[in-house]
């Protein structure tokens, strides 16, 4: 067969880890496919760049971006990677060390407290208001402090000039074991079965290029299934680990040695849906969210943004 | 017109038909009436501010006057790179450009060799006494050369009309006195066009075929006095020189009284 | 006599002069927006990420219907102009300084220099530090952002000064300040003034980077917000309000230009 | 005779010269630096959000070692210089333009005031779409940053031309281009010098802004990379390669200063 | 030292002791020994560049000889604002300014009254016949209206010593006529002390006491001649001056034909 060359935009995170596995290890030659991977600083020009054409997959978590995006016809999301699950460390509530000793530690006394948030419309938001219509207090309750970027949000946490935030684990991890922040709940709590983070792809691929799609994901996953094995599960040994933490190490915390580096790639391992298996419900549900604040548009429908015919949904 | 003509027509004659001026509410100059024949010298006496310099941007071109015409007749010569040629009363150098440079300034758009331009560029420059200074900037020079640049820059495009306003009033007795004999040589060989402005009557005298007295602003011709001994004939002390210059100041004292009584007065 | 060959001397004077010329300025932009219009309805220019001016217009009216384009816009300006007058005051002073004293020149030219080049967004954490995340920051965002261009476009002026009108004020007796009030500053004023058009620009562009952090209102967190929900009207419609303040301030200073540069005609 | 009454004529003049002091610049950085280093080290300076400069060094060295250095610089410089080059080149002309002719000061020059405030950060989404993710994206940020402040200096500088070294031109019968070449461009350089000190750090710190989209290697992209993993060692390591390049321009402008403006004195 | 003393020191003498000065590698002046007395004129004259300007910086204070001192002896009177004043040969007028503007700023740093400050404007603007002007910017002035206003602002100040560069060059016989009378005026009144550079050997003998040539560059004293006769009985024809002129014309006559000499075989 013909060998398609295709592009995948990619930021340069452990969670991006599955991309860098097939790619190194040949699934995709092995897919008949010549990827060329592009590296970003954030998700949005991803989608932005699928929506050009000079990118054909991408992840990133759904946003506000990404559904007017794929409401004008440009891009579609075609499956699921990362996911909150019980028993594995998920995203985590943290507060700062002055509000904790004010009180704030349970996300139950957030009511009037701030939360980092990085923009409007963005995950970080939407958890924040989970947590709202859980506690049950109004959702304006929460002082929502939009710090565009999560170095800037860890910094005014730290220094205690907001009070609250929800971040992955290994992040999370790594503050709370600082003097300054302290951690006080899980989001899987607020939100179960969170699916964080989703791959997508141009509108023109999902509908014209159904087998190329098709065989990108097959090789995909079979990436994320190595990578869960080496570092998630733990299944794959010792040896296999560390093989695997030296290749992500390729195209993550390049700057540092690896020693320095891996611990910070090990904590941030979380699991990466199998065979791209993506939760419908939850997507409504964010979609549902999305509306109910005025940022995209109400008369979206969950297929306009997500051609589910690719992978399992649930 | 053109009196001085060796068969052809060669020097060029400028005629100011009606000339009047102002800028904005002050009227600088009304009803200028002059013919400057081609080959002749026509000096500009008047008191400070009354509309010398201005008259002579308008015949330069560099203005245009709110009313009247000026009227080129005759063809420039040939050889000549830059016919109207401006003396300016400030000198006018390019501070970043050296001696040479701003005589070379005025070369540099004809298409004349580098060699030759060298050439001419070493002429002015060693009539002008400034061969020593060929490299220095403007503002490592004294007033007097500044201004003996600018003259210098001014004979290299081989003028056919000279505008010369106050050309020598920087430079002491003596450089001036050797400038002007060296002005009047290149005349007497190339007959060239002059409007020469300047507030020393001797020098009016001296070098004038025509003298044109303005009255103050707003200047008028008041009075135009011909002194017809050839130039190459005005040595030191001449009877009939000393006599017009002495009219000439006669007429500027009366000038300046009136304009005086009217300061008291009005 | 051959009075049929008179011509006029010819005119070379003239030109490099300006007279304004308004219906020209105005002709440009509604040529430019006719253009995009109807190359957006064309469909020449994509609609994706380039809405047509109607669509940013509707979304500019939205604004001003909801009564939010006043609360934008008051937040931004009282920022701009805080951080632009204290950006450009501490500007021309440090300028000055460096212009007139060698000494500080040899010290903080070059670290003027070196900070300059750094990037206010890849400073933002530590402005957070410094100055929190309520108005301080966002003030000091746009006052580190026009301070520095200020001091090297007034040092550049004051060494442009003609040095003779300064030994004319020494030889007169004048007093240090009074020759920095008298003749450095009305000397350097034409490169102040360019500089504070390039200022003023900076300025209104870093409101965007000074409105990432913690900023509920402001034409900047409403573009920022416009353009992470790829809500692509309101983002023109955003930039275009920015665009706005752009021509009221170099208008503003062509006026202070009329008015303190007569002198040059 | 009173001779003990005679004093030398007191001294009025001299001053408002510049002599370089080197040593001067050096030790406010050395200075700079120790103090930070001791701050950071007796806790002064919080650790939390400033390394001590010893750690940036650290990065600094590692990136040395890892041979990354080169492969980010070169990617960086590259971009730089293709995108200030054309920026000023364009930006010089159409500076000129507007400097020039009535005409195109009306079209242009409110134009150039509304474009320059529109950030650039606000635009990448257009520019990806016009210009890809590749190369062309980046040198077009840089090159529109840097055009911008380019004419406004370029075009103040020819308003502050000396009209009477004009009108000796003109007197010359010196064409339109050699006026424009000879005496308008010499007049403005001074201006368009201190401009390019300007556009030169609005470049660089561009860097950041322009490797947001799709940069694998670049001092930008480093810094990006470093800030989202809250590693501030690289983080300042980043920024002070940001700072070095900053100084690097500002001494080859001041060179070229020396080179072109000597006739200042 | 004052000769003019009337009682008690008053004037300032000036005491030049073996200046020599160069820029670079040009010597522009060596060894220069004079003294000028308190209300006592002494004119400069000498060739183009040969250093008077750069002599009167050194006076002034502007600038700093290379070897050699200048001496100030004697209390400036109190009345005096600026007691050692400059007449700049290229006007220096801030363009920024009008003509009163100009004057007001040599006035501005002392403590004299608004009124007075006025009243002394007015004063020296209608000496130098531009009260018409007064918010007039320079770059609407003539040649010689700037030189007028650089000479109103020099007055204003009530200077002890005068240091006069080219003072009345630019400016038409009549005017010059009007404004030498003016200062012989006012030297009557206060008998300043002045330092007068110029080009103009009529000038010079009309206006000095003592009258200084210079050798061309490096420029040295080359003779001092002396002029008995006192300034208010200088009027038109006198023979001794005339005498004294045509030797001050020889003295630099001989100097330019060195020069030429040297040009020509050097
Ligand atoms: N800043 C400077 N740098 C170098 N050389 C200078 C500088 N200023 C003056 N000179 C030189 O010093 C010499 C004397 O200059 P100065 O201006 O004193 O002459 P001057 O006697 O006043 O002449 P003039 O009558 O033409 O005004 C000249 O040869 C000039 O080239
Ligand atoms: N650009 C201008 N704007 C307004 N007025 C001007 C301008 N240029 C000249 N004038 C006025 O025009 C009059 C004549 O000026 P001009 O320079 O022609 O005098 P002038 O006869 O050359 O005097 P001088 O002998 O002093 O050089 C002056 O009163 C001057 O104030
Ligand atoms: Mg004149
Ligand atoms: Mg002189």
């Amino acid at each position: 067969a013909a060998v398609d060359k295709i592009t995948v935009g990619a930021l340069r995170f452990t969670s991006h880890a599955a991309t860098f596995v097939a790619y190194e290890r040949g699934y995709f030659k092995d897919e008949g496919l010549e990827v060329e991977i592009k590296f970003f600083q954030a998700a949005q020009p991803i989608a932005v760049a699928i929506a050009s054409g000079d990118v054909d997959f991408g992840i990133a978590p759904v946003s506000g971006g990404l559904i007017n995006l794929a409401d004008k016809g440009a891009i579609k999301v075609i499956g699921g990677v990362l996911h909150e699950e019980p028993g594995i460390d998920g995203q985590m509530i943290l507060a700062s060390k002055k509000a904790y000793d004010a009180g704030l530690t349970t996300p139950a006394a957030l009511k009037g407290k701030s939360f980092g948030i990085t923009q409007a419309g963005s995950s970080f938001h939407y958890v924040a208001h989970k947590i709202a219509d859980k506690e049950g207090f109004a959702r304006s309750d929460i002082k929502l402090k939009p710090l565009q970027k999560v170095g800037v949000i860890i910094g005014a946490l730290k220094s205690g000039q907001i009070d609250s935030w929800s971040i992955v684990p290994h992040i999370a991890k790594g503050l709370a074991k600082g003097p300054t922040v302290e951690m006080i709940g899980k989001v899987s709590d607020y939100i179960p079965d969170y699916q964080v983070t989703t791959v997508f792809t141009s509108a023109k691929n999902a509908a014209q290029e159904k087998e190329m799609v098709k065989r990108f994901l097959k090789a995909f996953s079979k990436g994320a299934d190595d990578f869960n094995a080496a570092l998630v599960d733990k299944t794959a040994g010792e040896v296999a680990a560390e093989d695997m933490v030296k290749l992500i190490h390729k195209y993550v915390y390049v700057s540092r040695p690896y020693e320095k580096a891996a611990p910070s790639i090990r904590n941030g391992s979380m699991r990466i849906n199998k065979n791209a298996k993506l939760n419908l419900t939850n997507i409504k549900d964010q979609l549902a969210w999305f509306q109910s604040e005025n940022l995209v548009s109400k008369s979206i429908t969950i297929d306009t943004i997500v051609d589910s015919g690719f992978v399992e949904t649930y | 017109m053109a009196v001085l003509s060796i068969g052809i027509f060669y020097y060029m004659d400028l005629q100011l038909k009606n000339i009047t001026h102002s800028y904005g509410e002050i009227d600088v100059l009304g009803n200028i009436d002059l013919t400057v024949n081609g080959g002749e010298i026509v000096c500009i006496v008047g008191p400070s501010g009354c509309g010398k310099s201005t008259l002579l941007r308008l015949i330069g071109g560099l203005e245009r006057p709110v009313s009247g015409e000026v009227l080129l007749l005759g063809e420039p010569p040939k050889e000549s790179l830059n016919p109207l040629t401006y003396i300016f009363q400030d000198f006018a150098l390019l501070p970043w450009r050296t001696v040479e440079g701003n005589v070379s300034l005025a070369l540099e758009d004809h298409s004349i060799s580098k060699l030759e331009s060298r050439e001419i560029i070493n002429d002015v420059l060693s009539r002008t006494h400034l061969s020593d200074f060929r490299k220095a900037l403007p503002r490592q020079l004294s007033g007097g050369m500044k201004q003996r640049v600018a003259i210098a820059r001014a004979l290299a495009v081989r003028p056919a009309v000279m505008l010369m306003d106050e050309p020598l009033s920087a430079l002491d007795s003596q450089t001036r006195e050797l400038l002007m004999d060296d002005l009047i040589d290149l005349w007497m060989r190339e007959s060239f066009t002059a409007v020469y402005v300047t507030h020393n009557l001797h020098e009016a005298v001296r070098f004038g075929h025509r003298i044109v007295v303005l009255s103050r602003r707003p200047g008028r011709v008041r009075e135009v006095v011909k002194i017809d001994r050839p130039l190459g004939d005005r040595g030191d002390a001449n009877a009939d020189l000393e006599e017009v210059q002495q009219h000439l100041w006669s007429l500027m004292r009366d000038e300046a009284r009136a304009a005086d009584r009217e300061l008291l007065h009005g | 006599m051959v009075n049929d060959r008179a011509r006029p001397v010819p005119f070379r004077g003239g030109g490099f002069k300006h007279k304004p010329a308004v219906a020209v300025s105005l002709l440009v932009f509604v040529v430019l927006i006719l253009f995009w219009e109807v190359g957006s309805r064309t469909g020449f220019i994509s609609n994706l990420v380039l809405p047509a001016p109607s669509e940013a217009f509707t979304a500019l009216l939205q604004l001003i219907e909801t009564d939010m384009l006043w609360k934008h816009l008051s937040a931004s300006l009282q920022r701009l102009i805080l951080g632009w007058t204290f950006g450009t005051l501490f500007g021309v002073c440090v300028g000055l300084l460096i212009g007139l004293f060698s000494i500080v020149r040899a010290g903080l030219s070059p670290l003027v220099s070196a900070i300059f080049a750094i990037p206010k967004i890849a400073m933002l954490p530590l402005f957070i530090i410094w100055f929190g995340i309520g108005e301080g920051s966002k003030v000091a965002t746009i006052l580190f952002g026009t301070f520095f261009p200020t001091v090297i476009a007034t040092y550049g002026g004051v060494d442009n000064v003609d040095r003779t009108l300064i030994r004319m004020g020494q030889s007169f007796g004048l007093s240090w300040l009074s020759i920095v009030r008298k003749i450095i500053i009305p000397g350097a004023l034409p490169a102040i003034l360019s500089g504070f058009r390039i200022s003023a620009s900076i300025g209104i562009i870093l409101l965007v980077a000074a409105e990432m952090i913690g900023a509920e209102f402001g034409i900047g967190a409403y573009i920022l917000l416009a353009g992470s929900l790829m809500a692509t009207d309101q983002l023109i419609a955003g930039v275009s309000i920015l665009s706005l303040m752009g021509l009221t301030m170099a208008w503003l200073i062509g006026k202070a230009e009329n008015y303190f540069l007569k002198w040059r005609m």
